[in-house]
């Protein structure tokens, strides 16, 4: 296949890697979104295959290896248990990271068969980018390998730190850099090697002091790597579709992690360089880990949840008193009612601080009676009900009414929401409500805690309906 | 010139020239002369009217002889209106054409009939009362309720919100149905104007159609006499809706006609016990059966409640308003240039108002 | 006056990057699992790099040297194309709207 | 075991067992018994009963000679208690300790004596009672308003809001508050325990704090009796506020203590003519100077409200709720497989109500 | 200079030019956006000189007309009033349309310049390219002719249609290709030369037919087409400046009309290819020519002036009660005051249709007493007001009422709105309130009109403010 | 195996469309007008070509043959450079924050 031929359909297939990117942006579009990527992908290797054009036995291991490859990672696909997603990327990113290696090795060893120069007469800037790409390769494949044993939890979540951590960060950047040099000038192999070994040790140092609540975004940043990686064999490989895709999974995925940080209220640059700043939260990262985890969520994933439920019962609390949040939450309910959503809003006897407390807050922002109930009438309907959004409501929820009898509490009648298939707790803190009883709901596998005042998260939400 | 105002008979308490009024007339280039004691059933004292440069006089024969314009909320007596100067000029607020006056040369503006133009708003003295008694309407209405109102979820059981039906959507009927809707009840309305149905959703409340029902509008924007055949189809939705309802308020009226009778006997009998009716349309013949001038009558622990003078329960609020209408009115009549008042035959305003000459 | 290929393919990096920062940029935050493993995914088009490598050059024999590291980098790459793609679609299987809505 | 309640004195409306308890307690497992007539004060007929299975007898003696378990919302005069079967029980809602009953052998649970505990709730009748007390001394109020609450900016001028104020937000006061802001009154209110002022902002009030106060809340929720400095403060505060309110709610209360005076001469005399207070606490000595039971107190055209008994003004919602209350209470005192009531002196509820055994 | 160094410098510039457009794209960067452009355009110029590397006489020529031709666009800038920015816009294109057309004649002139080979013997691609280029050059020159034409009165603004003006258009298209077809083959200049006419001519007919209003959509359009015409001039003469440019311009001003036409509900379609299906409607766009123009705005256009005005004053009507808007009101008015504007709210005396309807409804959404004003009190505080939010009120703001004694209305007070810098109309259409009386402020210069139910604009209007 | 600088600038070209379709795609509509005169006074880049039109070639003649219109065509694109880039500047000088904010 001509070198023109080729150009144009890596830069088809590279427009459909975008195209790929663009649609999972949206929950529309994003099943086509794979597809454009699938496809992308396809036309890549097809084409790769007839401009490269040896179709000796060797084609045959070729795809021997590739089909072999392929049936694990569609077998690894399908039996993951959903929940072990993140790890399961992690995971295939150390791949990604190894294959750039062994590429930029192979890359070095045999520089003719890239047109490259040849073996310790390789061409300056191609010696540069070749490691450049084995060095990302390597750190990817490393970091990915760490994340994937904290995620996994075969490694403490937990940060590792120690003193000097930065400055070895540090000389090992340098030395690597300095190896570079040295490289170019001498073309020696084991200065080669040595980049990669000491690569494959900063993509450990790099992400073990990073705990495991930011492990996602480490993903996605490892992920940039494994993107600038394959640029770097891109231009080695003088390659177009390398280029362009590089390019794309290297700057979408750090982008992606500055988005994640932010979502999560985290600096940037602490996370990236590893723990970097974060040594003062330490105290507080420990304390923490003592604790049950709670699932934390933010307006969108709350807004994305309720929208696509086909029933929602609300159920509102003193902490909707205190931030009068009745009118947004009324303007709310509106938006889900207009996407189908059916609503409804669960009293409990003794929410709020006076009798009828949420009746009067609710007939102010002029919600229709017959949309209340009492605890008597509802209590059933959790089970079959897709989202419970409590709104600054605690003790009401709290099942230890019905299971501890040494509690305060037993023996009060409480909303079963735990029945319903995901629970949303909108409150500012984990702290306990009226009777001071801590509320296990809270550390349960379908709850999601949204941690603000309840206005503003509730117009958060609103924000983010339609 | 001279504006005056006496004491009204007893039982009204209401007045026309409040302190702020006078004030008002007195920048207005007029004066003031009232009785002694004049703003007593207010808690308004002489001095407060004095402070404003008012003059009170010691009896009212002394006001009426000394005025060139009276105001007042009912019409004299007609031994009073004799002591009235010729040419000069009085002002009521309720007037039937058909009263009889002795004394002819006098210009007597009866705002009732005062039309219901934009410019005319500030003098509607129908509309500012009328406000007030759907308001107190409500108020006198739950107030004999022996229920709660606004349904309240506790630990000892829900009290269900009461249902408010309100009878006429004019003015008084959509103050009522706000009132009603700020306690927490549940609110519906119905009308023989159409317009009436936005109107009484624009206030939260839910309106009540008679099924295939005309307007029943006229241009001025009264309601006319409903046909029999709407009538029976009002009837006919009412039996259902009144017997799901604890409270009505009436408040239908149609102009110069006896007030619509909507409520039957039958209605009523389906009540629930403890319920309460609030006839405001009793001074017209009201618009509910058993309905009776202040009285509360008891049907099978139904009230049924009839106020010949619903403003006297809220005197003071009715009195400031009437007498902002009054001062517009004159305002509209009195000529500054030509210091006097003037009849402008033209202005659509004093022709309407003006009874006799 | 004829420009040095390195500088096309520069630019081209150089909109890419651009590109990437801008379709990612409005995501909304339930679909960044999916977007990650599609991104994943899509990175291992460094198997372009590694049929080169295992494919072209003089020796036909792909165990040998160089080529051999060629061959394991398209077993790795193998394993993340079709593992990166098929999760993507099982995740996006969850984000469907539901059927029994009215 | 049979259950039996029998009329309370006139005024009393209300009653303890309704037709809906009646139905619960059947399910129960218990029997009813009631005295002839017993709900014809709230309009239930006995038939109403009698179809819940209820046993309607001719005399209150019969149901007192008859029933293990007497429910009552006042304590029966010593002859009536006479009548009761040795070791059976009786429950009231209001009894002093002090209070002497001549005949030993009985159970008396008061129910004012039930602990706040979350348990407890659905048993509280001080909650239920006081809640609906704090609504209907805004509707009292009102009515005795001789203006309009809400804000209305009119063609006839504007009427401006009613101020109201509430001094103590317990129970009754937080629905006092609640119900003066749907009404569109400007409301603010005061407390003692630092925790209501979240409580008074939760609905829209506008909490008044004494400046430099301790916090004075008991372990239990209650309020502590206050030091005479806070008092002094609080009395500077309440001064200003006092004379710009048009209506004062008074609900503060001192658990086993009087009433603390809050609202004195001076203040009074500042106030409005035509403003209202009306005092909720007036039975423990009240919050307020001149107030007195049963009694519109006019002082300088202010009027000074006391009531003994708010709840017979809304029988049926307090009863409804009363009824609720006791059924709460006998579910928890009563086995079902023992098929008895059982003294369970663990139960921190059966300990503090119990009064004499 | 080297052709490397060039383009790198022309990447460089196109990569200034992208952070120009992404400056515009938000208020706060906007200025530094444009200062990135002339910063581009400056490196751009320079490095075009240096790598030409002719100076001779001619550059002092050149340099000459640069100034010259600067001072007027100069000149220009600083005189031209603020209202006349769109025709002055179609103005500026049509010039860099014509600069297109020239400087492909002068390739087709003297292609040896070029390096595109010899007169009548120009490269294949370069031919197409170039004939490109002038002819989208020609369409944007005549095209924002007629535009500036139009927006500046000189051309009636209403739509010129005639029979059979798309068949028209269609064959002159079809000519053009033809023309470029055998200007291939033949070169011949007067093939040249005739698509440039033609293409003249069909810029005229695309652009008669639309109506005055869709020109804002037009000029984006046009922007667009002088984008691809640099395109194609940059293939042409192998520039990357000109391509990425090109390319930059040719697809943000397509997007823009695109984004535009759908702000305004008009189909990009029938906007685009002339009035194309635009036929049906044409009645009623014939009526409306008759009737005083108003300016309609967006909920985007009012959160953006309410946010960046000091004060506000919200004068509610009966259309905010039909709509029930006081909840989504009072929300934006919380968003305002986060925003650190002061709000009032001004309540005519028969606001509404009911004596203190307003107050009802601001009291239920929790309207503090203190920010409501009775008309006396506040009637004077409008000519101190940035902006009036009129939000479903009619009547009470016409001053027919002071200024007509024959009409219905006249002798009511009335609140001054005019007197604010900007008036907000929140109403579903022109018609009138309660009195049946038109309001001329509707056609106010100070007045932005928002056609939507008054919730649903509130609610807009909330979502783009912060 | 060289490839055409062609496809380089294809590639080159289409990735600027995408650029140019993400930078606007969220622009808020109160900057449309003086996003429109910027991207206006951007295009005049075709002064570029002027550039070579005008000096390029063997003739220094700038008023000469084809070489006259470069010229014309650099007086038009400097008119649009300075008015569209000035005009812009002052349409955003209404879009700075008011100062008398607290
Ligand atoms: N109804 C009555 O008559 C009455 C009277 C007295 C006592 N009680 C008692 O009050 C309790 C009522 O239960 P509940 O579930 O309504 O209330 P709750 O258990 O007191 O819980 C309220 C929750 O709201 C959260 N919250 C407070 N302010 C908030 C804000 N601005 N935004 C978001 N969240 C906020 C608090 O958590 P964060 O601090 O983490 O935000 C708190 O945990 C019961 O224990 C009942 O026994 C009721
Ligand atoms: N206050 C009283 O006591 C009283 C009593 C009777 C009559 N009136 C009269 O009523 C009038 C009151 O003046 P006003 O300014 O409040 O009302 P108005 O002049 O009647 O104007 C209301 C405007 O709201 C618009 N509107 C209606 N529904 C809407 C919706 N859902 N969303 C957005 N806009 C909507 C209507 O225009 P679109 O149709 O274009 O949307 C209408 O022009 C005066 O003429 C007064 O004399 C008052
Ligand atoms: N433009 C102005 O200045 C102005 C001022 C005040 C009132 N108005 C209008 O005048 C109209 C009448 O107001 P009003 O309160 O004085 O009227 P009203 O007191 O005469 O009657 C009260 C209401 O009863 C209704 N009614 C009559 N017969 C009925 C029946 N059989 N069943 C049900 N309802 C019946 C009427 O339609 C009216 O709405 C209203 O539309 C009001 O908006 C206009
Ligand atoms: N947990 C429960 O089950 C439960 C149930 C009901 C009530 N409560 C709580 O019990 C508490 C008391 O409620 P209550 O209404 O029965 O109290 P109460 O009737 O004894 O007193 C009414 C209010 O008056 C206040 N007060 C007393 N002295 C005052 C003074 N000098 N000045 C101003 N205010 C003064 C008190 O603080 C109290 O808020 C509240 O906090 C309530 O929330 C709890």
């Amino acid at each position: 296949m001509s070198a023109n031929l080729s150009a144009i359909f890596y830069l088809i297939s590279g427009i459909l890697f975008i195209l790929a990117l663009r649609g999972l942006s949206s929950p529309e579009t994003s099943r086509q979104g794979n597809f454009f990527g699938i496809l992308g992908m396809t036309i890549a290797i097809v084409v790769t295959i007839f401009s490269v054009g040896n179709f000796s036995s060797s084609i045959i291991y070729v795809l021997i290896v590739f089909i072999i490859g392929g049936s694990i990672g569609a077998f690894i696909a399908f039996k993951i248990p959903m929940t072990a997603m993140p790890e399961l990327v992690a995971g295939f990113h150390s791949l990604v990271g190894l294959a750039a290696v062994f590429v930029a090795i192979s890359a070095f060893l045999d520089p003719d068969a890239f047109n490259l120069g040849s073996p310790s007469n390789i061409k300056l800037a191609s010696l540069i980018e070749m490691s450049i790409g084995a060095g990302i390769g390597a750190i990817t494949f490393t970091g990915s390998i760490i994340a994937f044993l904290k995620l996994r939890g075969i490694m403490s979540g937990a940060p590792i730190t120690f003193p000097g951590q930065h400055l070895i960060n540090l000389i090992l950047g340098i030395t690597v850099i300095a190896l570079v040099f040295y490289l170019c000038k001498s073309q020696s192999s084991i200065l080669f090697w040595s980049i990669i070994v000491i690569s494959f040790l900063i993509g450990v140092l790099l992400i073990i002091p990073i705990g495991g609540a930011d492990m996602p975004v480490v993903i996605s940043m490892l992920n940039s790597y494994s993107g600038w990686a394959a640029a770097g064999i891109g231009f080695t490989l003088e390659n177009t579709a390398l280029i362009i895709t590089g390019a794309l999974v290297g700057s979408s995925g750090a982008i992606l992690s500055y988005i994640m940080c932010k979502g999560m209220n985290r600096s940037f640059i602490s996370v990236i360089l590893g723990g970097f700043g974060a040594d003062a939260s330490t105290g507080e990262s420990q304390k923490n880990k003592d604790q049950k985890p709670v699932k934390n969520g933010n307006a969108e994933d709350a807004a994305f949840l309720m929208k696509n439920a086909s029933s929602v019962i609300i159920v509102p609390g003193y902490g909707m008193a205190v931030a009068q949040a009745q009118h947004a939450l009324r303007e709310m309910v509106d938006k889900l009612k207009k996407n189908g959503v059916t609503i409804k809003y669960a009293i409990h006897p003794v929410a709020g601080r006076m009798p009828g407390h949420m009746n009067v807050l609710l007939a102010e922002a002029n919600v229709p009676y017959d949309e209340v109930f009492e605890l008597d009438d509802i209590n059933n309907d959790f089970a079959n009900t897709d989202v419970a959004f409590v709104i600054g409501a605690n003790d009401v929820t709290n099942p230890v009414a019905k299971t501890d009898p040494k509690s305060p509490i037993f023996g009060m009648p409480v909303l079963d929401v735990e029945k319903c298939k995901s629970v949303l707790f909108v409150k500012r803190s984990l702290s306990p409500g009226y009777a001071g009883v801590d509320n296990e709901l809270f550390y349960r596998d379908n709850t999601l805690m949204l941690f603000a005042d309840a206005k503003k998260m509730t117009e958060d939400i609103v924000k983010n309906i339609d | 010139m001279i504006i005056g105002s006496t004491k009204e008979q007893s039982p009204e308490k209401r007045i026309s020239i409040t302190p702020e009024t006078a004030k008002s007339f007195k920048n207005l280039g007029l004066n003031v002369c009232l009785e002694k004691g004049y703003g007593e059933s207010l808690g308004y004292s002489d001095k407060e009217f004095k402070d404003y440069g008012v003059e009170v006089l010691s009896s009212p024969k002394e006001v009426f002889l000394k005025s060139n314009l009276l105001c007042k909320v009912h019409i004299p007596s007609n031994t009073e209106i004799e002591l009235i100067k010729s040419k000069s000029n009085l002002i009521v607020s309720n007037l039937n054409k058909e009263d009889k006056i002795s004394k002819k040369d006098i210009n007597i503006f009866a705002l009732n009939f005062l039309p219901r133009i934009t410019r005319a708003q500030s003098m509607d003295v129908l509309s500012s009362q009328a406000n007030l008694a759907g308001y107190r309407a409500v108020i006198e209405s739950i107030y004999e309720y022996e229920k709660a109102v606004p349904m309240m979820m506790t630990a000892a059981g829900t009290v269900p919100a009461a249902k408010i039906l309100i009878i006429g959507a004019g003015v008084a009927g959509l103050q009522a149905i706000a009132t009603a809707k700020r306690l927490g009840a549940i609110v519906s309305a119905t009308d023989v104007r159409l317009t009436a149905k936005e109107q009484v959703e624009s206030l939260g409340g839910k309106f009540l159609s008679v099924e295939g029902s005309e307007n029943l509008e006229t241009k001025g924007g009264y309601a006319k006499e409903a046909s029999e055949d709407f009538k029976k189809k009002q009837t006919e939705m009412l039996e259902n809706a009144v017997s799901k309802n604890d409270i009505i308020i009436c408040t239908a009226l149609i102009p110069g006609k006896p007030a619509p009778r909507i409520i039957n006997e039958k209605m009523i009998k389906n009540m629930k016990p403890g319920s309460v009716i609030f006839d405001l349309a009793v001074q017209n013949g009201g618009n509910s059966a058993y309905s009776e001038l202040d009285k509360i009558t008891l049907i099978n622990g139904v009230k049924i409640i009839g106020l010949s003078n619903i403003m006297n329960k809220l005197p003071l609020t009715a009195s400031n308003l009437y007498a902002k209408n009054i001062f517009s009115f004159v305002r509209n009549l009195y000529s500054r240039e030509k210091k006097t008042f003037v009849l402008n035959m033209e202005d659509e305003i004093i022709k309407n108002t003006l009874i006799k000459e | 006056m004829e420009i040095d290929p390195f500088i096309f393919r520069l630019s081209i990096f150089v909109l890419a990057i651009f590109v990437g920062y801008y379709v990612v940029w409005s995501v909304t935050p339930s679909l960044h699992t999916p977007l990650m493993s599609v991104t994943n995914a899509i990175s291992s088009v460094i198997i372009v790099g590694a049929i080169i490598a295992a494919l072209a050059g003089v020796s036909e024999n792909v165990f040998e040297g160089s080529k051999i590291f060629g061959l394991l980098a398209i077993f790795l790459a193998a394993i993340n194309i079709f593992g990166g793609f098929l999760v993507t679609q099982r995740m996006l299987q969850m984000y469907k709207k539901k059927k029994n809505k009215k």
